[in-house]
């Protein structure tokens, strides 16, 4: 992980053994209004990775898998239960601390539900002067809307104009996912972290925005971190992808490195089970045995080892740690 | 001999002042024993067609037209006494939300065995229970789950036990509304081959409805593409997918990302969104969005035309050639 | 549960005694002295005075009063009422009672007939017969009950002669046994009926919109897509799901039993307990009061665990199991 | 354009229709009650116990005042009552239930108990004893009422905030650096407000209701004219005066149901989930 | 002299129950009328149950006990007095046979009947009486105060008792009619705490009726005493019961319908017109030494000022006021002193109370040195009154009154404890429209006006009128005291402490069928006030 700093060069998001833990709370209200607690959750449980500037960095794993907690930790929407996250070096708590603006707009964060992304009381042209004044950019607002009106064409929301008056709900999820990426580049950020950008769209324009991210993120050389779970968009986008479990990196790599030579025997079946849509491709699924497993009760040993194929009784005993396989390759696997 | 055929079936939802057209003059068949996989985007109509179909929509505000055919009766007419005879035993249906399919305040064995008790309200309660912990060993679930709430099950196994309980009466006619869009793919994958298993097993004839391609190129006989209400293309899913013959269709595979190939080949997108069906544009419903669009396309709606056997494509410009 | 339930109670306890604070603070901030008014004012003798209030302790700070107020409630003693040295307990079950018969009957006449019409109206939805059940409930639900008990008596008693006005039970007569229950219930026809009149629209709606909202659920299109016949739906899954509400908001009702009739008792002059607070008030008679505003936050605390342990009995997805 | 929406929305809600003439017609009264009134109402004519005729179309009081025009000045305490009691409790339910909702933790603690403990309280009573107690003015029993009703709102806006804050945008607005204060009144309030309205519309029904049983039992202010006071003191001539009780009751009756009307239309329009459900069927 | 146990946060129905004792009209009891006669005539119906209604419940059971205005059913017809005061303020004998009082006036010596039962069966004796006096100055009972002249009780025989008195004392015989006084059984009241925890007690008297049950909240009932020394056809009726109706209105209804025999409580005034119009109902009517008026806070300005309260004297037309507000159930107050005690009332032209004149009260206003505003109104001041029937309505009628000479009322209403803390007690206030008992006694007055008398809210103070009530009260004939009153009210006359409007007048409605009613006239004379031992049911 120090590879890049021996190079002497800073990345711009370090993650050092970051958790997340939970009580978990029951989402049942009382008559009189309390919540109930419940047992304790490891959503996100010991995750370390480095980011370089202009990075793209694919997280994957199934629903629970805390991926979706790690991006919330990144950009600081919660605080982790240990561990630091250094943004070009700095210490995500402190820059907080010092200038909570100013921290916000090094990173940002795109998310899942388009349609959700902007309070659907304000028009989009003051959800961007809103945006804009809060992080002092341009002198008035007229100034700001020629930035704005500028951006939006560049992303192909022609003509700008007609955008700027419209609510939210008068857009569709494409349009409106352009906007929110385009938002969160104006204050341009240093790391912006996706949240399943396009699992809430249409097929037919997913596209669209994941080039979009793709090329803007490149442009502005910001480092990106693009969870979700979908292997075949991931590895499309991403240079590095980090396959997730239970709360923890269980494999690391190039993407098409660990795309068309996975390790982990989760990753295995994981991408096994990948969908295509050529009828014509053969493939056999690896079967996973039991159901998807929930951070409530984590097993002593290895978290995969009930549903994994390959587990030794020795993998139910001993955590695995993550190794170092060179190339910036990552497994968690003692079968490796 | 198609156990399904749809003809001509049109449903409109009357709003007020709207009046939204969401299924166009579809037409359709499914062959015994044949799979058949829809494809469309949200707010193509997919489940219109099967609360069409089931006679679930609401009365009032919608107006159907058109026939749908099983196995010989016609669906839209039938009266409801036989129509309660033929829900289920006929046709069955899993669920799209399965976590909201049953009763939250009822053990899941307890509403299962008064489903089974409808149609064969002589089987006695210990029968009864029977039956139903063998669908549920048949779905993979513990004969435990008979005493559970809906609430204690995980996403993967209600749609497990939607699943048992829609192979209750072995039905002709089993509908999968995207039945396993919520679930994990390695979840999805299990689920789906066990389906398919099944129904080979208990000689099952399957629709299927879903917007990812990827679920109907694995287990689909044959395919449908539903966009806006209009049925765009059908075939056999070897024929549709590999080479598809509609704009749509065609686009439609362009923004998959392909996971086999090694090299980045740029994803795709169709520009443009849904065309309000309060107003559809008077010539191709896809036209607006369609990169190949030309006069004649938005001049006039192009009808479905057979390229092959069993191939259909609604497009003026299918083939290579203008279809008037 | 056990634990879940430990924790309401004593939450509800600490609320209890924060309520009884507030009132303790409200009552005894309140301009007037009781030993003046017990004393009269023709009768003004100071040393009557100082004995008696020095006999209630109302000479002492008043941190010296809540403290043994407060000690004597553990030790299971309300106090005795200023003026007719009674226990308050004693006092506020006599008059609690015939509340209780009451509120009970009208609440329990107006569930089940609020109900039944809501049930009425949501399987008609859209109907005109729905629409004018919909404005006769808004009609009634903006109708004071105080009001209405004015006009009931206006007509039924006197203009029509036919049902008696106030009281509960006829002075003249020496009913016994049978006759005396006939009686009674001849004098909470009226009363009764204010209360159930105003009370109907509430359940009726509720009934109502909770029928339509789970006839909406999606469950119920599967049980349609089963072949199930609706009236069996109805009767087995509908109604099961849809009453959840209605328990809810009877339970609560319950809790809210004596402040909702206390109104409409001192238009009948029912014996209950609306007379009796406002005796207490313009009494000043603190033990009493005091009493009073306990055993109402008692009841509804009362009735909110009862509401809620009863509540996740009937719906499985509500427990407070600690795994 | 809001405007023509907003009346659009009022077309089309059954209730809020016939809810906001009725209101404007109580507003109607309210202003012009002194050109429309007939007589002065606080003037005590000879003509007393009079039954409705021609001078007096709904009859006079035990003191000889026009019982019309009473319950037309009336209508002015009426509204007044209600709309500020009804603010107070929902500016006070909106705060305290946004704060708990949106920041949670132990702000939501204390503010759950404070919920709580005012759950206990025999509301009506508690009005009653300050108002007896502390005198029966209109600010008194405004504020009283305010003050003692606001629970309702609080837990509405509470589980509002509650929702809202794990909506997307909330969560947008956070990652872009906007405060939790100007969170919770630039986006949680407006956007958790509608039940509140909704809920407040129906407070002020309430508050009519809670101010006319109070006079009922002899606890109005004097200096105003109010329903529930011709309602007291027409119970005296309940048999030979029946027009006092009739008709003031007849006017607390059209306004609660005024704003029950209002509210309710109010409820379906806001209430996201009524108002998505054309969208859902088309599905 | 403050012998009523009135309690005044009920005012308006403490009227009733309150009767005037002392020597307002006769200094001699009058002789007992024999129980029997009237039983005799004209075809008395016996049995039957009689209903009437009360407002609210006992707070004791004991009558000697604490001061209550709900217990006096209980006490009239549960027990009796050595002597009673009739339902025409007389006093007449009760248990007593006779009385000597002896020459220098200090002792009195009353005889008993000898076949008097406690209700429990054991007889009564002179021991019961001395028991009964000695206890009620014992435990500080709300008699013992009128009381505190007695030095010594002695029982010559057991239907023999002496007492001996400190100083002469003219209402002493008034006195021990009054209430509080009633003779009680040493066997079951010995070492109970009357005023405390024993104050409810079952009742054991020796009266025409025997307490039976009490349903609280609902009713009180008392079974006729067959034993009734007044014997074996006294009392008529078998039953009584006193159902509690705290709205008057709702009483007004259950009478009009025939649930109540007998009202029991006061009508409201919108009720007389029908009242005293119905041919099935009776209203005997009462006059109390009661009368409602308008106070000033004379410490404070302008209310110090003669020509301010004089303007607000000659504005409030007391006409108008009985017309409206009471119903015409009112009688114009013209003298300082109440007409009950028409002996030392001044009837002289210069001492009466002044006459509603608007132009006198304009001349007045613009004397006080006070400048109308553009709307012509001088000051805006504030009346509290009580919450209660009728002084709501009164005070509107007032405030429409004052608003003719430029002063703008603004009504404080409040309940009755709170009133006397602000009024009475913290004299925070400037001005009140009150009502209030001015008996039972001529020299009650002084309560109201002497410097440090207690219910001097108004803080009038003038040294002349201290001394003529000082004196008055010390005299021992009326005619010497008359003097002295009248002298007194002459002042008052020029200083116009307080603006009177009306005497407090009553109705006692009952159903026409209700014969002997101690209103009535054939009873009268005979009963005190809510006594039944005469009542019967013609019907």
């Amino acid at each position: 992980m120090s590879e890049e700093k021996s190079k002497g060069k800073v990345p711009v998001l370090e993650v050092i053994d970051i958790k997340r833990h939970y009580t978990q709370r029951k989402k049942h209200l009382t008559a009189d209004g309390r919540v109930l607690k419940h047992a304790k959750i490891h959503s996100v449980d010991g995750v370390s990775f480095t980011l370089n500037a202009g990075e793209v960095l694919g997280v994957i794993g199934e629903s629970g898998c805390g991926k979706s907690t790690l991006g919330r930790l990144l950009v600081r929407l919660e605080a982790p239960t240990s561990g630091s996250i250094l943004i070009a070096g700095h210490s995500a708590e402190d820059l907080i601390r010092k200038d909570r603006l100013n921290f916000r707009r090094t990173t940002q964060m795109i998310f899942q539900n388009p349609f959700d992304t902007f309070d659907p009381r304000f028009s989009i042209e003051k959800i961007f002067i809103d945006t804009l004044k809060l992080h002092k950019i341009g002198e008035n607002n007229s100034e700001r809307r020629k930035i704005v009106i500028e951006k939006l064409e560049s992303v192909g929301l022609i003509p700008a104009e007609s955008f700027l008056d419209r609510f939210p709900h008068e857009l569709s999820g494409g349009q409106l996912q352009r906007i929110s990426i385009l938002r969160s580049m104006m204050l341009e950020p240093s790391v912006v972290v996706a949240d399943e950008p396009v699992s809430m769209l249409d097929v037919s324009i997913r596209a669209d925005i994941i080039n979009m991210l793709y090329n803007t993120a490149k442009e502005h050389n910001t480092s990106l971190v693009f969870i979700s779970h979908d292997i075949s968009t991931t590895r499309y986008i991403s240079d590095r992808i980090a396959v997730m479990y239970l709360g923890r990196i269980v494999e690391m790599g190039a993407a098409d490195e660990v795309a068309t030579n996975p390790q982990h025997p989760y990753t295995k079946a994981l991408i096994s089970n990948c969908a295509s849509i050529d009828p014509r491709s053969k493939h056999n699924p690896v079967k996973l045995p039991g159901e998807p497993p929930t951070p409530v009760d984590m097993p002593a040993g290895c978290a995969f080892a009930p549903r994994c194929p390959m587990a030794a009784p020795e993998c139910c005993k001993t955590g695995q740690e993550l190794r170092d396989f060179g190339a910036g390759r990552f497994i968690r696997c003692m079968k490796v | 001999m198609a156990l399904l055929s749809i003809r001509d079936l049109s449903v409109t939802y009357h709003s007020g002042t709207r009046h939204v057209k969401a299924l166009n003059s579809l037409n359709l068949d499914i062959n015994e024993g044949e799979s058949l996989g829809i494809v469309g985007e949200s707010g193509s109509g997919k489940t219109t067609l099967i609360m069409a179909i089931l006679r679930l929509l609401p009365k009032g505000s919608v107006e159907i037209s058109g026939e749908a055919f099983l196995n010989g009766k016609e669906l839209i007419s039938l009266k409801q006494e036989e129509l309660l005879k033929m829900r289920w035993e006929e046709m069955a249906l899993v669920f799209q939300k399965s976590m909201n399919a049953l009763s939250p305040v009822h053990k899941i064995g307890v509403l299962m065995s008064d489903i089974y008790r409808i149609h064969k309200p002589e089987v006695s309660k210990r029968d009864a229970r029977r039956r139903i912990e063998e669908l549920l060993e048949l779905v993979n679930l513990p004969s435990r789950v008979y005493d559970l709430y809906p609430h204690e099950l995980s996403g993967g196994m209600m749609q497990r036990v939607s699943i048992a309980l829609s192979l209750m009466f072995n039905p002709k006619l089993l509908i999968l509304d995207e039945a396993t869009t919520a679930l994990d793919v390695v979840t999805q994958t299990q689920i789906l081959e066990e389906i398919v298993a099944l129904e080979k097993k208990l000689g099952i004839t399957r629709m299927m409805i879903t917007h990812d391609m990827s679920v109907v190129a694995s287990t689909c006989k044959n395919v449908a593409v539903l966009y806006a209400g209009c049925l765009l293309e059908t075939g056999l899913t070897q024929d549709v997918l590999v080479e598809p013959l509609h704009p749509y269709t065609q686009g439609l595979i362009k923004s998959f990302p392909v996971f086999d190939n090694d090299t980045h080949q740029p994803l795709q997108s169709i520009g443009g969104s849904l065309p309000d069906l309060s107003s559809p544009p008077p010539g191709c419903i896809f036209e607006p969005r369609c990169i190949k669009a030309c006069d004649m396309c938005r001049e006039s709606m192009p009808r479905l035309k057979e390229y092959g056997q069993g191939r259909f494509a609604a497009c003026h410009l299918a083939g290579g050639e203008i279809n008037v | 549960m056990s634990r879940y339930l430990g924790r309401r109670i004593l939450t509800g306890i600490l609320c209890i005694f924060v309520a009884l604070c507030i009132n303790f603070v409200i009552i005894h901030a309140a301009p007037g002295n009781p030993i003046r008014l017990l004393v009269g004012k023709d009768n003004p003798n100071p040393q009557m005075i100082a004995e008696l209030t020095e006999k209630y302790g109302l000479d002492q700070p008043k941190i010296v009063q809540f403290g043994k107020y407060v000690g004597n409630l553990l030790k299971g003693d309300m106090g005795v009422s200023i003026y007719t040295n009674e226990p308050v307990s004693d006092m506020i079950i006599d008059r609690l009672a015939p509340t209780a018969m009451l509120a009970l009957t009208a609440a329990v006449l107006a569930a089940i007939i609020g109900t039944a019409l809501g049930i009425f109206c949501a399987r008609r939805v859209g109907t005109k017969l729905d629409a004018i059940m919909g404005s006769v409930s808004y009609l009634f639900d903006s109708t004071p009950s105080f009001w209405l008990g004015l006009m009931l008596i206006l007509i039924f008693a006197s203009t029509l002669h036919v049902l008696p006005t106030s009281g509960m039970i006829d002075m003249r007569a020496d009913n016994e046994g049978f006759a005396k229950v006939l009686d009674i219930m001849k004098h909470m026809i009226l009363p009764v009926s204010a209360l159930t009149l105003t009370l109907i629209p509430y359940y009726f709606r509720i009934a109502r919109s909770s029928i339509i909202q789970v006839m909406g659920e999606d469950f119920i299109t599967t049980l349609r897509a089963t072949g199930m016949p609706e009236k069996r739906i109805f009767r087995k899954y509908i109604f099961r799901n849809a009453i959840l509400p209605t328990i809810t908001v009877f339970g609560i009702q319950m809790a809210y039993l004596v402040t909702g009739s206390a109104i409409v008792e001192i238009v009948f002059s029912w014996p209950g307990m609306g007379s009796f607070v406002m005796t207490a008030i313009t009494r000043r008679d603190y033990p009493l009061l005091m009493g009073i505003y306990l055993v109402l936050s008692v009841s509804v605390a009362v009735m909110m665990i009862v509401v809620d342990v009863l509540y996740s009995a009937l719906d499985p997805r509500i427990s407070h199991e600690s795994k | 354009m809001r405007l023509n929406k907003t009346l659009k929305i009022i077309k089309e809600n059954t209730q809020l229709k016939v809810g906001c003439m009725m209101l404007v017609i109580l507003f109607l009264a309210a202003l012009l009650a002194p050109v429309i009134a007939p007589h002065n109402p606080n003037i005590l004519s000879d003509d007393m116990v009079v039954a409705p005729n021609m001078k007096y179309w709904l009859g006079t009081d035990g003191l000889g005042r026009d019982i019309l025009s009473m319950i037309l000045y009336g209508a002015r305490t009426s509204l007044v009552v209600g709309f500020t009691a009804a603010m107070i409790a929902g500016i006070i339910g909106t705060l305290l239930g946004g704060f708990a909702g949106y920041f949670g933790g132990r702000i939501d603690g204390v503010i759950g108990e404070m919920i709580n403990i005012f759950m206990m309280m025999p509301t009506f009573f508690l009005i009653l004893i300050v108002v007896a107690l502390f005198g029966s003015g209109l600010f008194n029993v405004m504020v009283v009422i305010g003050l003692t009703t606001w629970v309702g709102n609080a837990k509405l806006m509470r589980a509002q905030a509650m929702s809202l804050r794990q909506r997307t945008f909330i969560k947008s607005a956070e990652s872009i650096g906007e405060s939790r204060m100007a969170i919770l009144f630039k986006h949680i309030i407006p956007n958790g407000i509608f039940p509140i309205i909704a809920n407040t519309t129906m407070g002020v029904a309430g508050a009519i209701l809670t101010e006319s049983s109070l006079a009922f039992l002899g606890l109005g202010d004097p200096n105003v004219i109010s329903w529930g006071q011709i309602i007291q003191n027409g119970k005296s001539y309940l048999v030979d005066g029946w027009w006092m009780c009739v008709f003031a009751g007849l006017a607390i009756i059209f306004t609660v149901i005024t704003f029950y009307l209002i509210g309710d239309g109010l409820n379906r329009v806001l209430s996201p989930k009524l108002r998505n459900l054309g969208k859902e069927v088309r599905g | 002299m403050k012998k009523t146990r009135l309690i005044a946060l009920l005012l308006s129905l403490t009227m009733i129950f309150t009767l005037v004792t002392g020597c307002a009209k006769t200094e001699d009891p009058s002789e007992k009328p024999s129980g029997g006669e009237v039983a005799q005539t004209d075809g008395i119906k016996r049995g039957g149950t009689m209903v009437m209604a009360q407002s609210a419940e006992p707070i004791t059971l004991i009558p000697n006990g604490k001061p209550d205005d709900n217990n006096i059913i209980l006490e009239q017809n549960v027990f009796n007095r050595l002597l009673k005061t009739n339902n025409n303020q007389q006093v007449i004998l009760d248990l007593a046979t006779g009385y000597d009082v002896s020459e220098d006036g200090l002792v009195y010596t009353f005889h008993l009947p000898e076949n008097v039962k406690f209700h429990d069966g054991q007889p009564m004796t002179s021991d019961d009486v001395k028991f009964t006096f000695e206890e009620i100055i014992k435990q500080g009972a709300f008699a013992s105060t009128t009381l505190s002249v007695i030095k010594e009780i002695t029982c010559p025989d057991d239907y023999t008792v002496a007492f001996t008195l400190n100083k002469i004392d003219a209402g002493f015989l008034g006195n021990l009619a009054y209430n509080g006084t009633s003779i009680l059984p040493r066997h079951v009241y010995e070492g109970l705490d009357w005023m405390g925890k024993d104050a409810m007690v079952t009742p054991v008297g020796t009266g025409p009726f025997k307490y039976s049950e009490w349903n609280k909240g609902v009713n009180m009932i008392f079974t006729r005493n067959d034993n009734y020394y007044l014997g074996p056809d006294l009392p008529y009726l078998d039953k009584v019961v006193i159902s509690f109706i705290p709205d008057s209105n709702t009483a007004m209804q259950s009478f009009y319908n025939g649930e109540l025999d007998v009202l029991g409580i006061i009508a409201p005034a919108t009720e007389y017109d029908k009242l005293l119009s119905s041919s099935n109902i009776k209203a005997d009517k009462v006059i109390y030494p009661s009368r409602f008026y308008v106070g000033f806070n004379m410490a404070e300005k302008p209310y110090d000022d003669i020509n301010f309260r004089l303007a607000v004297a000659h504005a409030i037309d007391a006409d108008d006021m009985i017309n409206k507000a009471l119903k015409n159930i009112g009688m114009k107050a013209t003298e300082y002193m109440s007409p009950v005690y028409s002996w030392a009332a001044n009837t002289d032209e210069n001492a009466k109370v002044p006459k509603y004149d608007l132009e006198k009260a304009k001349e007045y206003m613009a004397k006080t040195g006070l400048t109308p505003d553009s709307n012509g109104v001088y000051l805006k001041v504030t009346v509290d009154t009580y919450n209660y029937e009728p002084f709501p309505d009164m005070v509107q009628v007032l405030k429409d009154q004052l608003a003719k000479i430029g002063i703008e009322v603004s009504i404080n209403m409040l309940e009755y404890a709170a009133w006397d803390e602000k009024v009475s007690v913290n004299r925070d206030y400037t001005m009140a429209l009150t009502g209030g008992y001015q008996g039972p006694e001529a020299s009650n007055l002084s309560d109201r006006i002497v410097t440090d008398g207690y219910l001097n809210f108004i803080n009038y103070s003038n040294p002349e009128v201290d001394r003529l009530m000082q004196e008055g009260g010390a005299l021992p004939t009326f005619e010497q005291r008359a003097v002295k009153y009248k002298e007194a009210q002459a002042i008052l006359a020029k200083d116009v402490p307080m603006v009177l409007i009306s005497e407090w007048l009553g109705y006692i409605p009952y159903l026409s069928y209700v014969k002997g009613h101690p209103a009535s006239a054939d009873a009268v004379e005979k009963t005190a006030f809510g006594e039944f031992t005469y009542c019967w049911i013609d019907k």
